[in-house]
């Protein structure tokens, strides 16, 4: 397996605040890669970092062997790599429909792929296609994160990076996103970098994992290693 | 003396109504873009009406020089517009888009300074005078029901209606329209899908000040001369359109152009010139308090 | 003591049953649980009962009173308090600053006593204050309280909605999914805190999760919603192993549930 | 503060000028939508204080002229005039809008400073009775009078229009010329306004139509005028139109077009060309600025050329003095004799109507 | 826990500080103001602190509540008139106009105010530009309000000129002690309320108004409070105003006068009032200062053609390199 993304001493800061301090991790092709960490921890800004939302301040991000530091996110994007932002932020004003549309703005020109596309987010999420019309404001916490998710399979990406896709959302619904995204990465061969809180569904999930402690790498290792791991489990699986 | 509406006089009116709703409208369809789109008050907008009309009077000043020629006034039109179209985004590479991410006020400021720079900066080319167009409209119509209308006049409802159903398949049809209504509601996602948002955002300013400048153009041929002060008052109407159509919304800013072209001709009708604005804002005031998001802007239900 | 009942309640949004026909109690000093898939209408509930929707029909009693048609303001001055599930600390003030805001419908000043300063309105001025500091700590996020709020984690970001709402000194708490985003040990600090606010301030909790562990942990009584209607209610034991609740929002996984 | 308007000030205490230089303020719009009537002015301001420097000044000092910006804002010109004030200026003459010129000449009475207001004449600056103040435009009254006399008299219309732009100028006119025509037996049929600076009168036009005036009077500037005549026009209104003062510009006609402007009535004091004295004051004015003199131009040089008199004739640059020699004045000057009543107005108005007469204004028959 | 904390009452009493004392030194420099300057910086003086208490009326709306109004000078121009009509008609005491300007002014934030406030932000924007020209075109053609040239010959209430250290002492200079006076009051007022109750609560409305309706805050009292205090202090100023000027008309109060008090708001930084004082300022001494120009550059060019022009791309250039205001934001530290 190749690496498709190479992150080196990456360190990003909010003004005066370092949120990162000097990360390392890689991401093959085809892998799922967990990112666990406390609140606070960087891993948002991690994934923002990469798709370009916030400037690292060092260290260098090579996706398929391209640096993406000084890069604008929308060229990230046609790039293949896409991000799921925490909190989903769908757009409230337009419909279920226009949001899964703007999701494939890089292939604009493909009709018949967006046409495609569409049946496929809808297939993947029927409670999508009933609300095919509706305001996606108005849609609730875990329909929004169903939406969030399609509108990112719009545009197959090579890489998806998902923040939190379970926050929120009702244990058969996570089961479901935990299954699509199994699939997504199984049936398409989508690399995923995963955040999630949800720890112990994310390592079932993944093949390998890091633990980030403020803003630092701690620990890496494969998922079923992690998840034997007594540390691990008792800061973020819990014991029952 | 009795005033009593008699058809001829209805249908006049109604033309009158139409024709400077039109420039209303055309003005507002920038604001309300760039409201959408950036939730800025745009004060320099009613600048690039009055910039767009000085671009298309320069063209036809030094190209046709001599009688009426269609041709260069089909040219003075596109050539203002474009100019006034790329002056659009010039202003928003300046003065916007550095303060982009700072507080939302901030950026009124810079609106009003261009405003103020533009005004005064044709003033310090052009002189303070009035400017008569040297190729105007025909004058020649015919009469419809006792009221004479020109085809000029139908000419300009004509093209603004051209405009606007063009602006309207833009934006609610096109993938870039979604995209401008996609980064009105939120930026940084809006990157996230691969929209680049500076250039969408460039391109909106774009589209409005290109018709601005139309409108501009078609008000100075209409009317035949132009000043440098022409674009504050019609700025102003414009902003006061785009709002009782519900701001940010395309269709709404051009029922509220028209419908404000309506109110001011009802209100100098009922109650004489001097009443004719009180009698528009009251309106609006009663309109926003009965629907407070304007005519057809839709409340965006946030959700708790 | 609080005492709300709930009957007949109902909420349409354009075609879209939200809330369909429901009627419950919520239990004096305990800590209740609504749950149910995205979309049962659990928020929309919340948002009914503190005046932010107005049903379609149906009463909601507080203390004997029919709070519906009442403001927001008016039904948090009555002495309802409540988190949002998307948060909504203000975003550019500082924590404290923040949590003063619950003070608000228990204080009085006004503009004169502003004006003039008068010891009248030092006094309350301080008590706000002191009131707004016993709440931070209670939650525990006293490190940040000169902080604006927008630059806070996530997570404390949480625990100042939790503070803010506590210094309405409310007569019923509503969280509305309290615990989202956060990890195992960080669900461990939440539930203890819920623990220690039922016991120093004696008042049912209300709260939406759709994390099992926790849910199952806190809650001495469950109602379940699915649809807009009332799927089940009851014992944390009855109804997490209740089959149409499993069917409807738990779920089957391989092995076990995911925490 | 700034340095140097801090110096000037402490020099302007006693507010005389030395020897050398007599000071002049003047005042009027030079930024904003009044500011090519202001620019017209200066550059008439400046060609009289030459000739009256290159003929050895006044009682042996030269005259310094020191413009200020009004920006025809009641405002900026409480500002503008203390800045003359400020820079210790003797006299000041100038003022083009009335609703700049009514708080100013507030200004120049507290500070005793001898004032010629050149253009601008709202009755309501006469009625302040400052002193100080002198006005040698013919105000709204005379001028009502001979619309009213053209309107009604000599061009028997009965059913009377009147339209103003609700400045303060224009409707002061457009009021007292409704009592003049009401009071000499005509009806005014329509008594309206729009809005400066706006271009459609269509609406307007339409309800003058419908009320068939014999005779339509737009007393206010000459940009919106000369659309109005246009539009007036073009929908066939019937009647005589006519405008007043504040539209005495050539401009008037170029915007109303040559066609639609013919025969429209104007009333307003002579301007320049129509006053043989004033043929060289014409072409000095072309030569040393290449263009036309404005409609106010030549008042501005009268109203430096008149100032220079009263300082010569109060032989001192005392405030007191000049003033009262101005109260006594009695000059020709390019537009006609000047002497002032007690309130300070021109004993006799110089009113004439003009008319358009192939695209200029002619003395009308 | 109610009994605990209530007793524990800390009195937070006012510091002496270095910020405070230098504020002072300025306040007696500006007193004494009239002493080094002629008529004509007085009368900028006079200008500049008159759009200080403008300016941080409007800040009580925009800055602390953020309500976007853009006819604030409809609230003056009440002011204004209230005391010119009842100066001129019925001879009133000049304090006792300036109370019912005051009350008129406050008045009239609370009718407009009561209608719209349902209405977000921006719509309220344009009630408020709505307002403001109805107020002035009202002006121009009502009877009792002069008509289009407005109120003149308002009588100065102060002693008659003086003459004192080799000043002149006239209208003007009482004017400009006045509107200091005020300018003081309103400084004082501003900084209590926003650190009031009240002034908190309209902080909660404008960053959240449905979490602020959630912490008890009655969005409408609050509000109508914000528009009433701000239109006070603009009514009191345009009292001050009224007999500065001996003479005011309805153009005063367009639309430009409001965009420009709203300039000296946000010029500054948005809601703090030493913003608020220096925003005032730049927006009142910039243009006035740059008919200067010419004798500082020594060019022969007609700089009053050019002077709003510079204005502009002044206004531009300030922004775009202090975004926040030109007064840096101090609180909420890292
Ligand atoms: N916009 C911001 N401004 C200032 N500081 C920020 C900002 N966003 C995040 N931070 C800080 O950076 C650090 C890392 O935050 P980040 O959001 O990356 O954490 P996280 O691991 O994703 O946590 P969570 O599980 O809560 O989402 C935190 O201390 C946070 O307070
Ligand atoms: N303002 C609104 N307009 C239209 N539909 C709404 C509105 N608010 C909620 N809904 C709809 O009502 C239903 C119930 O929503 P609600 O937010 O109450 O769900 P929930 O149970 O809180 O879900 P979640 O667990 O995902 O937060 C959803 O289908 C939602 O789309
Ligand atoms: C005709 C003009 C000289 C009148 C002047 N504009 C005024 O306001 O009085
Ligand atoms: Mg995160
Ligand atoms: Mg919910």
């Amino acid at each position: 397996m190749s690496t498709i993304l190479d992150v080196k001493r990456m360190e990003t800061f909010y003004g005066k605040i370092q949120a990162v301090r000097g990360v390392d991790f890689t991401v093959k092709q085809g892998e799922i890669v967990a990112l666990l960490g406390a609140n606070g921890a960087g891993k948002s800004t991690i994934l923002k970092t990469i798709s370009g939302l916030i400037r690292p301040a060092q260290g260098s991000i090579a996706f398929m062997g391209e640096d993406l530091t000084k890069k604008e996110p929308h060229t990230i994007v046609e790039m293949g790599v896409v991000h799921v932002p925490e909190g989903r932020r769908v757009f409230g004003g337009l419909t279920v429909t226009e949001n899964l549309e703007l999701g494939s703005f890089i292939k604009k020109k493909d009709k018949a792929k967006l046409a495609q596309n569409l049946d496929m987010v809808f297939q993947m999420f029927p409670r999508l296609a009933e609300r095919r019309k509706q305001m996606a404001g108005t849609l609730s916490g875990g329909e929004q994160q169903m939406l969030a998710i399609g509108r990112a399979l719009m545009s197959e990406p090579k890489l998806l990076m998902l923040d939190e896709p379970s926050m929120g959302l009702a244990p058969i619904v996570v089961i479901d996103i935990m299954k699509i995204i199994k699939q997504i990465n199984q049936q398409r061969g989508t690399t995923i970098l995963l955040v999630e809180q949800n720890a112990k569904a994310a390592l079932k999930l993944a093949h390998r994992g890091y633990v980030l402690e403020t803003g630092s790498i701690t620990m890496e290792d494969s998922a079923a290693n992690l998840l034997a791991d007594d540390n691990v489990v008792k800061a973020y699986l819990g014991v029952h | 003396m009795e005033f009593h509406l008699t058809t001829d006089i209805f249908v006049q009116q109604l033309i009158n109504a139409l024709i400077v709703g039109s420039f209303y409208a055309l003005i507002a369809l920038g604001y309300s873009m760039v409201y959408g789109i950036i939730k800025l008050l745009n004060f320099a907008h009613g600048d690039l009406f009055m910039v767009g009309a000085f671009v298309g009077y320069t063209v036809l000043a030094k190209l046709t020089g001599t009688g009426e020629s269609l041709l260069g006034m089909g040219l003075a039109f596109v050539i203002a517009m474009i100019v006034t179209g790329f002056l659009g985004m010039g202003i928003e590479r300046i003065a916007y888009r550095p303060l982009l991410k700072a507080p939302r006020l901030s950026i009124l400021i810079t609106a009003v300074g261009m405003s103020l720079v533009l005004e005064n900066a044709i003033m310090a080319g052009y002189g303070a005078k009035p400017y008569i167009m040297p190729v105007t409209l025909p004058t020649d119509g015919f009469s419809l029901l006792g009221a004479k209308i020109t085809y000029a006049q139908i000419g300009i409802i004509v093209f603004s209606a051209i405009l606007m159903i063009a602006l309207q398949w833009f934006v609610h049809r096109t993938i870039y329209g979604k995209a401008m209504r996609a980064i009105a509601i939120d930026q940084t996602a809006s990157s996230l899908v691969g929209i680049n948002v500076t250039k969408v955002i460039s391109l909106t300013f774009f589209v409005g000040s290109f018709l601005s400048a139309a409108a501009g153009m078609m008000n100075a041929s209409y009317y035949g001369s132009l000043t440098f002060t022409m674009g504050f008052i019609f700025g102003m109407k414009a902003f006061t359109a785009a709002v009782i159509g519900g701001i940010g919304n395309i269709r709404g800013a051009m029922l509220g152009g028209l419908m404000l072209g309506v109110l001011e001709t009802i209100g100098t009708y009922q109650f004489g010139g001097e009443w004719k604005d009180v009698f528009a804002f009251f309106i609006l005031i009663v309109l926003l308090v009965v629907k407070p998001t304007g005519l057809l802007g839709q409340k965006v239900t946030e959700r708790m | 003591m609080a005492n709300m009942r709930i009957s007949n309640l109902h909420l349409q949004f354009g075609g879209l049953t939200a809330v369909n026909n429901l009627s419950f109690d919520i239990p004096d000093h305990a800590v209740m649980s609504v749950i149910g898939p995205n979309g049962a209408g659990k928020t929309s509930l919340f948002n009914m009962i503190t005046g932010f929707y107005r049903p379609t029909r149906g009463e909601i009693l507080f203390d004997g009173v029919n709070i519906v048609g009442k403001k927001p303001s008016q039904i948090t001055a009555m002495g309802m308090a409540r988190t949002f599930q998307n948060l909504r600390v203000f975003p550019n003030l500082t924590v404290l600053e923040n949590v003063m805001a619950g003070m608000h419908s228990r204080t009085k000043q006004g503009l004169v006593g502003a004006l003039l300063r008068t010891p009248g309105h030092r006094k309350e001025e301080a008590w706000i204050r002191q009131v707004a500091e016993d709440c931070i700590r209670f939650v525990g996020i006293e490190a940040y309280t000169d902080r604006l709020a927008k630059n806070l984690p996530y997570g404390a970001q949480r625990y100042l909605e939790i503070a803010r709402a506590l210094a309405i000194q409310p007569k019923i708490l509503f969280l509305d999914e309290p615990a989202a985003g956060f990890n195992f040990s960080e669900k461990q600090d939440l539930i203890g805190l819920i623990g220690r606010i039922r016991e120093a301030y004696r008042i049912p909790v209300v709260l939406i999760e759709h994390d099992m562990g926790l849910i199952n942990k806190v809650s001495d009584h469950i109602m379940v919603l699915n649809y807009g209607q009332k799927l089940a209610e009851g014992t944390p034991q009855d109804v997490l192993n209740d089959p149409r609740v499993i069917e409807a929002y738990l779920g089957k996984e391989e092995e076990d549930e995911a925490v | 503060g700034n340095p140097d308007g801090a110096k000037s000030a402490s020099g302007s205490a006693e507010g005389s000028a030395s020897g050398k230089e007599i000071k002049i303020g003047m005042m009027f719009a030079l930024s904003g939508n009044e500011a090519k009537m202001g620019q017209d002015m200066k550059q008439a301001a400046e060609l009289a204080a030459e000739e009256i420097n290159a003929a050895g000044g006044i009682n042996g000092s030269k005259i310094k002229l020191v413009a200020q910006d009004d920006a025809c804002d009641p405002q900026t010109a409480t500002a503008a005039a203390n800045k003359l004030v400020s820079e210790g200026v003797t006299a000041v003459v100038g003022g083009y809008c009335s609703g700049a010129a009514i708080p100013a000449t507030g200004v120049f009475h507290q500070n005793g400073i001898p004032t010629v207001i050149t253009a601008a004449n709202s009755q309501k600056i006469a009625d302040q009775k400052f002193p100080e103040i002198f006005m040698i435009n013919g105000t709204g009254v005379h001028q009502a009078q001979m619309a009213t006399e053209y309107m009604v008299n000599k061009n028997q219309a009965k059913k009377i229009a009147i339209i103003h732009d609700n400045s303060a100028f224009a409707k002061d006119l457009g009021e007292v010329t409704k009592k003049q025509v009401e009071s000499a037996g005509g009806k005014v049929v329509v008594f309206d306004a729009v809005n400066p600076d706006e271009t459609d009168f269509s609406s307007l036009v339409s309800k003058l139509k419908q009320a068939q005036p014999d005779a339509t009077y737009w007393t206010a500037y000459y940009k919106g005028g000369g659309l109005f005549i246009k539009q007036f026009k073009q929908q066939g209104v019937s009647g005589i139109i006519g405008v007043g003062d504040g539209a005495n510009d050539k401009m008037l006609i170029d915007i109303a077009g040559k066609e639609a402007a013919e025969g429209t009535f104007i009333t307003n004091s002579p301007t320049a060309e129509f006053l043989p004295e004033a043929k060289k004051f014409i072409d000095d004015y072309k030569a040393k600025f290449s263009q036309e003199p404005g409609p106010y131009s030549a008042l501005q040089y009268d109203g430096i050329k008149l100032m220079a008199d009263a300082i010569k004739r109060a032989g001192s640059t005392d405030k007191k003095a000049i003033t009262e020699a101005l109260a006594k004045t009695d000059l020709k000057t390019l537009t006609g004799q000047v002497s002032f009543t007690p309130q300070g107005t021109l004993m006799k108005s110089n009113f004439v109507v003009l008319q358009v007469k192939e695209g200029t204004f002619a003395p009308s028959k | 826990m109610e009994n605990a904390t209530k007793q524990t009452v800390v009195l937070n009493r006012p510091k002496i500080n270095a910020k405070s004392s230098a504020l002072a030194a300025l306040m007696v420099l500006a007193a004494f103001f009239p002493f080094f300057a002629g008529p004509y910086w007085l009368d900028v003086g006079f200008l500049a602190v008159f759009y200080i208490v403008l300016g941080l009326g409007l800040n009580v709306v925009v800055g602390y509540a953020g309500l976007l109004d853009l006819g604030y000078s409809a609230f003056f121009a009440v002011g204004a008139y209230t005391t010119g009509i009842f100066m001129t008609q019925f001879q009133m005491n000049f304090f006792l106009a300036l109370a019912l300007s005051g009350i008129f002014a406050a008045v009239a934030g609370f009718i407009i105010g009561a209608p719209t406030l349902r209405l977000r932000s921006d719509y309220l924007a344009i009630v408020t530009l709505g307002f403001g020209e109805i107020v002035k075109i009202s002006a121009k053609n009502l009877e009792f309000t002069g008509g289009a040239s407005g109120i003149y010959g308002i009588m100065s209430p102060f002693p008659a000129p003086s003459t004192f250290m080799g000043i002149t002492i006239n209208n003007l200079t009482y004017c400009y002690w006045a509107i200091l006076v005020l300018a003081v009051i309103t400084i004082i007022a501003s900084k209590r309320l926003g650190q009031s109750r009240i002034g908190r609560s309209w902080a909660y409305i404008r960053e959240d108004e449905d979490a602020a309706e959630a912490m008890g805050i009655n969005r409408v009292r609050s509000k109508l409070a914000a528009y009433s205090v701000g239109a006070l202090f603009g009514g009191l100023a345009g009292s001050i105003f009224a007999v500065k000027m001996t003479a005011i008309a309805p153009e005063s109060f367009n639309f430009m006068q409001s965009v420009m008090i709203l300039l000296a708001v946000i010029l500054g930084g948005l809601g703090r009032i030493s913003g608020v004082v220096i925003g005032a300022i730049i927006v009142i001494v910039l243009p006035e200062s740059l008919r200067d120009l010419n004798k500082l550059i020594h060019l022969d060019v007609d700089i009053d053609r050019y002077r709003f022009l510079i204005f502009g791309v002044a206004l531009v250039i300030l922004m775009i390199f202090r975004p926040q205001g030109l007064v840096p934001e101090s609180r909420g530290k890292e």
